[in-house]
């Protein structure tokens, strides 16, 4: 028969030369039906592959694979019917590579030391630490240090202002 | 999706014969069997100084009635580590595919404005029956 | 000796025929004859911030039971200038070889932890008889 | 134009056959139809730490006694974003064209002293008809 469009539910089919049912997801055409009337022969995925969708192929999709070097942890397996997702390991977040994120790798969330959390670490972006530091901690550059840790001559203007009153403290537990 | 490119399948150097047909951005194969297919995409870039690309990706993609889906035969992927000034990135991808008369073949890159479209010889995408 | 690919030859887009067979992490030549053969490898890094690699090579290799050693067919090269954070560095091999029946074809890379096993389209490998 | 590589024909990998021949740095196409011709060149520096190229580029060019200019087939161009200390860098240019009997194929490179001859697995030049 000549190619045509296929009702439904049915794909046409150019070695049968006519329309066949269209096997399930998660399964592949193993025989094409011998007639439009009757089924056509589709076996399950094998293990390691999938098919999300009804379809009249000769083979099922490759899974893909967390990429574990990179940090990556399954979030779901691949099963017949859909492929593997990744996500990040705890304590990490995802650094798309495009738009599309379809790559990325996953960074270590920052701790925020010295600092209240504005929003923490989730598996699509970093956490965002307050910009000023917490109490008992005065600023260093861009880090904060708990006062207790200054001493005399390392407690600078910020410091003092901050440690101030405490430094006294500091210095008499030094003695 | 991405992009789709665009090509010219009938002056200078770009052909096409023995019912290996060109229409709507797809090659279309004439005959079920094994084709070595390739294709090229010279990256170049800034397009603008402000757009500094990270990467570019060239995917030869498959689609066929058989499936509602795309499937994504060849990939290449390369990050940029050249700095902001004008730089050149060439991704060539080619394999042997099994492919089923009626199925279709594109070209998807990750950006369109970064693609080198000026020479012919410099971007080009075909496949062959073996 | 630097590690050597293994390959999915089954499943997905996967397949070999003509007797051209895949064992123990080689393609085993059925006839003697000249063959394209080719690979593609994408390294991505880095797997630990501390393990910089200044380069990546993929080389694809014969062994032959006429020869004690493994002879290097193509080899392709590249240095790094990616800084610390995720890079990808697809590098593609190909051209014509003479092969003799029973010739192994393997692929070796220079740091294993570096390939980028995670999608099929995007590290492959592959002959066929001219 | 840019400076056209030489060719080893006969030695160690290579080899010409069913009249494809090597002379004065070109292949001579024995009899008209579609080929598959490809190279790889890999680029190597720096030569001297002063010269440091901006990027590298292999043509792959069709000369033909039919017209007096040489025709660009393919073409790939790379900027260099390595520092100075030794850098690689392969490119891979591959595609059908169709070709006339007598028609002579050569390689030309931007910069012959940055070619990386040292290893015929590294830098290759072929071709074979469909």
């Amino acid at each position: 028969a000549e190619r045509r469009q296929c009702p439904a539910g049915m794909n046409w089919i150019e070695t049968a030369r006519q329309c066949c049912p269209q096997c399930p997801a998660g399964t592949f055409l193993s025989e094409p039906c011998t007639s439009p009337e009757n089924g056509s022969v589709c076996l399950a995925c094998p293990a390691g592959t999938f098919r999300t969708q009804p379809n009249t192929l000769r083979e099922c999709q490759a899974c893909y694979e967390c990429d574990r070097q990179a940090f990556q942890s399954v979030l779901s397996n691949c099963s017949a019917t859909s492929n593997v997702a990744c996500g990040c390991e705890p304590g990490r977040f995802r650094v798309c590579l495009d738009k599309q994120c379809s790559e990325f790798s996953c960074r270590k969330c920052q701790s925020c030391t010295g600092r209240l959390i504005q929003r923490p670490c989730s598996e699509a972006q970093d956490t965002l630490c307050d910009s000023s530091c917490k109490p008992d901690f005065y600023r260093e550059g861009d880090e904060c240090r708990p006062c207790h840790t200054s001493t005399v001559d390392t407690c600078g203007k910020e410091c003092q202002q901050v440690c101030g009153s405490n430094s006294n403290q500091g210095m008499g537990t030094m003695g | 999706h991405l992009p789709i490119l665009q090509w010219e399948d009938k002056r200078g150097l770009a052909f096409t014969k023995n019912n290996l047909s060109y229409s709507s951005n797809a090659l279309v194969i004439p005959v079920s069997g094994d084709y070595y297919v390739y294709a090229q995409v010279t990256f170049r870039g800034p397009v603008e100084s402000s757009h500094k690309p990270s990467s570019v990706t060239e995917i030869i993609t498959k689609v066929t009635d058989s499936y509602p889906e795309p499937t994504q035969l060849l990939t290449g992927t390369k990050t940029l580590s050249e700095n902001g000034n004008g730089w050149f990135q060439p991704i060539y991808l080619g394999a042997v595919v099994s492919l089923e008369v009626g199925d279709k073949l594109m070209v998807n890159v990750s950006d369109i404005r970064l693609v080198d479209y000026t020479k012919e010889h410099k971007t080009f995408f075909g496949a062959f029956l073996l």
